[in-house]
């Protein structure tokens, strides 16, 4: 691995960036130094991906100055920042990653923009890509091309890239949101070598957790503006009260009633593709079940294959009693069985529509009129009431889904749901990417769904498993391998399961 | 006040042109500006508009149907034939080119979606059969009255003709009073088609959901969308359009010429991507589409008339439409 | 000193419109540079308009020139069915129309046609002589176009009158490129064929595409080809050294141009004209051109006046017309 | 064992089938199945080889060119206009027309790139513009020795003619002995481009750069590849290859029809498709195209061989193309 001597420090001074409408970034001022770890968090919306925008070349204009070593540096074309050893790893990786071409050729790039060489072997290609790969403990084939990857090691495979350019300064926004505990540890791992190697790292995380582990410093961004700046990582509590204007109490509400109704949905044996083993569990009224697991432990197959969004191979679903059968989502929704998937820009927005539009999308039919004609009026009144049941923010239903921030979004996808009357609500990984605040909001609203229905929560956080659910499943290669209920959970129990250390 | 300007540019931007190519071609000639032939330019672009339309519905569900063109000219073929060979009353004939549109419509869902063949593709294929049929059907031979039977081994003249009441179709006129010649047909066939998809696509749960299908169709499959059926409905629609519009055509011609409906593809995608890209919608829809065809029928009606020789009519059709993109995507990019 | 018509006090107002079906190819380049000169000489107004091929176009255009009120509209080709519609409207409203291979039955309309069927028969007989009644011909021609069904029908008749005359192989396609399609099939048949040793294409597309394939295989030698139209294009081809192309029948399309304004100008001027205005054609020969040393359209008129200016239609009034505008 | 079968039959089934058809036309025809006929073959689908790279290109960075079949036509008027109107050198007359081709395609991209107007749109101005002025250039006409000039006031016959060198490039053979004619001039030129543009793609890190624009324009610019130059670069090769072509007709028809370029659009697309979605390669390739140019090819000349009517072939060809294409893709759905 390469090895820099020399210290380095990036600086932005009075960072400013404005859309349109809204100032994203508001004079902020931050510090990265080398073998440093620098924390920064932020609510949704507070301007962190903005911030790391600028700093990776992004924008073609902001204002203020950044400077490596006290000399001023133009960031205008992410050539720009490659060039002064300025990485970064998106929260969405695949916007890093051409999904057409081998992980070889993604991992050398940057080399095809330069003008080393014009001859490309394939041979060379794979065999260099093996070399490197396993020099930096990356166990991803080389050549497998990226679109069949999981997430987990296209992220991978942009930190080794970065890792071979020699980088000096790496950004990671929200690299854990989407890895279980295992690989999250193996990240910490890597961000330490990083560190022993004079690599300065900007972290960025929702998960606060995460944050005493790794950082050694924290930037606290709220609205844009510098909130606060802690030369050590203090207590979470601090982090929190600046994150957001109001003082926090406990993040997971206090669940009062544990008494359930009748079985709502029973699943027998479950398979699907070979990533989901024959499952069968049981929810019942008022319940909330959580499924818990590593990456890959098939919750996501699991919940999709309920709702119908992939074909199962085999299995029973029974509601209130009776065996349906589902074979697409619209059956499943027929049946009062909702889904909030997992990458809401992907499978849950439609992004250039209004938030009106994608809250009333399931239950159009209830607000037509004559011929299907859309009645206006009521549209808006239902859109406007669910909105406020998850207090969207900004509260305009007519901008469009992308313009919100990732918790808002998360929001808007949940509130179509609770226009129909749920049986079971199955909710996949809903606070990924999500601030502390919206996720306690989100979390509110998944209890009170669960007084009128059944809600099946699958998450990689173990915590937020222990924190509402009131019976959970524990899976590993498709299987439930363990089943425990609130009073007996314990995230140490639990993580060995999914680790496959306890059977 | 800038940048009302440049909205209303990019809003109003081909409409103000279209009224300053109008009143030029008014002033710069006798006959352009009357109602008659206002009439005229609507019904010369009414198959256009009509089949341009239905790829705006391909488009909409983020398709293509580059198969349009064949199709319409395998209705005109199709329809004619049936009458004019095989002596089959009008209404059947109309009903039996339909139904072979529908069928054609399907053939591409069936092609895209059960083979997920890529749609340009998959309608490329279908182009290539549908102009085969064309061409088989009367062994390359137009359709006309008084032709030789290409499938009577005794290569005897047919008896059979296209009567008034299909001819009605593309020829003839309502609401004629004394001093007026009346509406043309096609105008009220096109009309009634621009409305309805309008309705359709704009004010209806099924317009939403093939803008959503369009927009994201993995959202809108979770979000309880039947997507493959939209997607069947928009590729058929589209068949079932280019059908009418070879319908209209056959008649307004009143006999089948073989590949009459080709050069309609070329002129259907432009149109249905010029009312997308400047009417400041930013999505294909009815009306621009609708206008995008106005467009070039009041070009191609005004150079006529200032007897503008027919080879640059060509040049100069080019050169509006790029300088109209141009200029409106200008505008944009300097209102971001 | 002749009476002028009274329209034709300031021919400058009298406006004929003239709606083709193409416009694309020397042939009707040709034609238009006739009709363009007819009109200058005459002083008269002639508005032009081209539907590429595209029968509802120029129905279109038909009806628009019909909204603008022109005196008079000559129609160049189409098909009757779609055409007679307006054309009988035109008629109705007091407009003149004549037509130009375009079968009109309606006798207020003069059609101007360059007569297929002897075009067929003089072609297809010359081969046959030619060959003296022995011949394997790829014959390369298509059906659904009514003068190359004209033409068709006397070469039935000429195989039934030869029976040594054999049609080996058929081809053909009109397409947008219809020259070189024609060129890539003509290489496959003549060499499934090696037994062929005429052609005969009954449009000089057709033509072209053959000659084209036969000199380019090297296969000079061993065809005759025959053909139908002529322009400087197809002479410039005849009488390359090695041209297989050999004689072809045709009239020049100038001149047709000048008789279809001539004709339409005469009949706004209250003229009465027959109703068939007949162009003779010429058989053309390749030892012809080259023993005349003619390259052009221009010259081959001057070396065969029958190919030029027809003599039909010249009422004393337009004449005279004619000599006033000269000076 | 079935997986392997099923692998092969995706990777090689197209090419199975043109084996297939190879075998039944050497079996039922006389001279199929001969060298100068592979040549021939070879030389009849050069053009449309040439072209449909050229459409490749602009596929493989994820855009779209409709303007070539446009383009190939004004390269055929161009060049042969400055021989025969203009009386210019003929190895002036390819630098001119090159020289245009290269400018169409800056204005393709101009029109893409600068203002960003969508692919399909532009190229559709271009088209229409390019066809415009092919009609333009000579007033109508077609372009041949001794036609009168069409700019000359006086309308005087030109003395500029095509002459033999320009003539090689479509007519000519090299590698000549004695029994055998040589392989044509145009074959060379299209493997030659064949060639050069697979090792680009293949082999070099502009190829790399090509696929990478394509598959993730917004990861090849993190990644610092400057996407714009690219995908100019794409519309320019694409431009270029089509006047290639256009000059390459030319030759081959010894003079310049109008819209003799027209064609190839619909064909190089499908071609270019065809290749993209057959060969197991999942992405533009130029042997997939070059295959899917050759296969088309081949069906034409053996159908013809076999005396089949001009008037089903178009037929025949669409039924193959979609059988082809619903075998590979239901066979691929299959191994999913
Ligand atoms: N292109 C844009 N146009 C308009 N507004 C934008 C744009 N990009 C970001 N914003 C706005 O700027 C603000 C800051 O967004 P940013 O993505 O930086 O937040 P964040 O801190 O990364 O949030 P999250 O935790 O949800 O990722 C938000 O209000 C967002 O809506
Ligand atoms: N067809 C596939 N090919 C390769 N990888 C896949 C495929 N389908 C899913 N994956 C990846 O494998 C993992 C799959 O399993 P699944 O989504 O069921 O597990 P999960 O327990 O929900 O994991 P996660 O924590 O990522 O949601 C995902 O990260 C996904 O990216
Ligand atoms: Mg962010
Ligand atoms: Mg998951």
């Amino acid at each position: 691995m390469p090895c820099l001597p020399n210290m380095a420090v990036l600086r932005g001074n009075n960072l400013s960036k404005k859309f349109p409408g809204v100032l994203a970034l508001d004079k902020v001022d931050i510090e990265i130094k080398s073998g440093k770890v620098h924390a920064l968090v932020g609510a949704n919306g507070a301007g962190k991906s903005t911030l790391v925008k600028i700093l990776t070349g992004y924008y073609d204009s902001y204002d203020g100055s950044v400077t490596i070593d006290n000399q001023e540096v133009i960031l205008r074309t992410p050539f720009d920042a490659l060039h002064n050893g300025i990485e970064v790893v998106h929260q969405e990786v695949d916007t890093q990653l051409v999904p057409t071409l081998t992980v070889a050729e993604n991992l050398y790039l940057e080399n095809f923009a330069n003008r080393y060489g014009t001859i490309v072997s394939t041979r060379d290609l794979k065999k260099k890509a093996e070399k490197d790969l396993s020099d930096i403990g990356f166990p991803i084939p080389a050549f497998e091309k990226v679109e069949n990857l999981s997430l987990h090691e296209k992220q991978q495979l942009v930190i080794a890239r970065a890792l071979l350019h020699k980088v000096k300064f790496l950004i990671l926004d929200e690299p854990t949101s989407s890895l279980s505990l295992i690989e999250a540890e193996k990240l910490f791992e890597l961000v330490k070598k990083l560190k022993a190697r004079d690599v300065g790292i900007l972290y960025i995380s929702q998960r606060l957790d995460e944050i005493q582990i790794v950082a050694d410093e924290v930037t606290v961004l709220r609205n844009g503006r510098k909130a606060a700046y802690f030369e050590h990582v203090p207590q979470l509590s601090k982090i929190v009260e600046a994150m957001l204007d109001s003082p926090q109490e406990d993040l997971f509400p206090k669940k009062d009633l544990r008494q359930f109704g009748q079985e709502i949905l029973r699943v027998e044996d479950l398979k699907c593709l070979n990533r989901v083993n024959g499952v069968s569990f049981s929810v019942r009224k008022g319940e909330i079940l959580a499924i818990t697991g590593l990456t890959g432990a098939g919750k996501t197959e699991t919940l999709k294959a309920i709702f119908g969004a992939i074909r199962a191979n085999n299995g029973k679903i029974f509601v209130n009693g009776k065996q349906i059968k589902i074979t697409s989502p619209v059956d499943a929704i027929k049946s009062g069985i909702y889904l909030v998937p997992e990458e809401r820009r992907k499978e849950g927005l439609i992004l250039d529509k209004s938030a009106r539009e994608n809250i009333t999308i399931p239950f159009l039919k209830n607000f037509c009129g004559f011929l299907g004609k859309i009645l206006k009026k009521n549209e808006c009144n239902h859109a406007k009431s669910l909105a406020e049941k998850v207090r969207l923010v900004p509260f305009d239903i007519e901008r469009q889904a992308q313009y919100f921030s990732g918790g808002n979004q998360q929001k808007i996808v949940v509130s179509r749901w609770l226009g129909g009357k749920p049986k079971v609500l199955l909710l996949d990984e809903p606070t990924q990417g999500v601030d502390v605040g919206a996720k306690k909001e989100i979390y509110q609203l998944i209890i009170q769904v669960a007084k009128e229905s059944a809600v099946i929560l699958a998450t990689s956080e173990i915590n937020e498993a222990v924190g509402i659910a009131d019976r959970i499943l524990v899976m590993r290669n498709g299987k439930i391998v363990a089943e425990l209920t609130y009073e007996n959970a314990d995230s140490k129990a639990i993580m060995s399961y999914a680790a496959g250390v306890k059977q | 006040m800038k940048d009302r300007m440049t909205n209303f540019l990019l809003k109003y931007g081909v409409i103000t042109a279209l009224v300053v190519l109008i009143v030029f071609f008014s002033l710069s000639t006798r006959a352009f500006f009357s109602l008659d032939n206002f009439f005229d330019i609507l019904r010369a672009v009414s198959i256009l508009t009509i089949v341009a339309i239905g790829v705006t519905f391909s488009v909409v569900v983020n398709g293509m149907d580059v198969s349009v063109g064949a199709v319409t000219g395998f209705a005109v073929i199709f329809s004619t034939a049936l009458m004019v060979i095989w002596q089959i009353p009008w209404y059947i004939a109309i009903v039996g080119a339909l139904l072979a549109g529908i069928g054609i419509g399907l053939l591409n869902s069936f092609l895209i979606l059960k083979l997920r063949i890529p749609d340009l593709l998959a309608t490329l294929g279908t182009l290539y059969l549908a102009q085969g049929l064309q061409m088989w059907i009367t062994k390359g031979d137009a359709v006309y009255r008084g032709m030789t039977n290409p499938w009577d081994p005794m290569r005897q003249v047919t008896k059979g003709f296209i009567p008034k009441e299909f001819l009605t179709i593309g020829q003839g006129f309502v609401f004629k009073t004394e001093n007026f010649r009346g509406i043309p047909v096609p105008v009220i066939i096109m009309l009634c088609v621009v409305l309805i998809t309008w309705f359709l696509l704009e004010f209806t749960r099924f317009g939403r959901a093939f803008y959503a299908v369009g927009g994201n169709i993995e959202a809108a499959r979770l979000a309880g969308i039947p997507v493959k059926k939209y997607r069947t409905a928009a590729y058929v629609i589209s068949a079932l359009l280019a059908t009418l519009g070879g319908l209209v055509l056959a008649s307004r011609i009143g006999s089948g010429a073989v590949k009459a409906g080709d050069p309609y593809l070329l002129d259907a995608v432009a149109s249905t991507y010029f009312g997308f890209a400047v009417l400041g919608v930013r999505r294909p829809n009815v009306w621009g589409t609708f206008l995008g065809a106005v467009f070039v029928g009041v070009m191609l009606n005004g150079l006529t008339m200032l007897n503008t020789p027919w080879y640059i009519q060509d040049f100069i059709k080019g050169l509006v439409l790029v300088s109209a993109l141009g200029i409106s995507f200008a505008i944009r990019k300097e209102s971001r | 000193q002749v009476q002028l018509p009274k329209k034709f006090e300031n021919p400058k107002n009298v406006r004929i419109a003239l709606v083709r079906e193409v416009g694309e190819g020397s042939f009707f380049e040709r034609y238009l540079a006739g009709a363009q000169s007819m009109a200058r000489e005459l002083g008269v107004t002639l508005l032009e308009a081209t539907a590429h091929g595209d029968m509802a176009r120029m129905v279109t255009m038909i009806e628009n020139f019909i909204t603008q009120r022109v005196d008079a509209i000559i129609i160049d080709h189409g098909r009757p069915d779609p055409l007679m519609p307006k054309i009988k409207e035109a008629l109705d409203r007091g407009i003149r129309v004549v037509t130009f291979d375009l079968v009109v039955d309606d006798n207020r309309v003069p059609e101007i046609e360059q007569d297929d069927l002897l075009i067929g028969y003089l072609i297809s007989k010359q081969l046959a002589v030619d060959f003296a009644g022995n011949a394997n011909v790829i014959y390369v021609n298509v059906g659904g176009f009514a003068p190359l069904d004209k033409r068709d029908k006397m070469w039935q008749i000429i195989k039934w009158r030869f029976p040594g005359i054999k049609e080996v192989a058929k081809i053909g396609a009109v397409t947008g490129s219809t020259a070189a399609d024609t060129q890539t099939r003509m290489e496959a048949a003549m060499k499934e064929k090696p037994e062929a040793n005429a052609v005969l294409a009954m449009w000089d597309e057709f033509a072209k595409g053959a000659v084209r394939a036969i000199m380019q295989a090297g296969k000079s030698d061993q065809f005759k080809v025959y053909s139908v139209d002529v322009t400087t294009e197809d002479i410039q081809m005849m009488i390359q050294q090695n041209s297989p192309w050999v004689a072809t029948v045709g009239t020049d399309s100038y001149a047709v141009g000048r008789l279809a304004v001539r004709a339409a100008a005469a009949l706004v001027g209250g003229e009465k004209l027959p109703k068939y205005l007949l162009v003779e054609p010429q058989l053309i020969t390749r030892q012809f051109l080259v023993d005349n040393n003619i390259t052009n359209m221009d010259e081959l008129v001057k070396a065969l006046p029958a190919l030029g200016e027809s003599n039909l239609v010249w009422p004393e009034w337009l004449k005279a017309l004619t000599e006033k505008n000269k000076k």
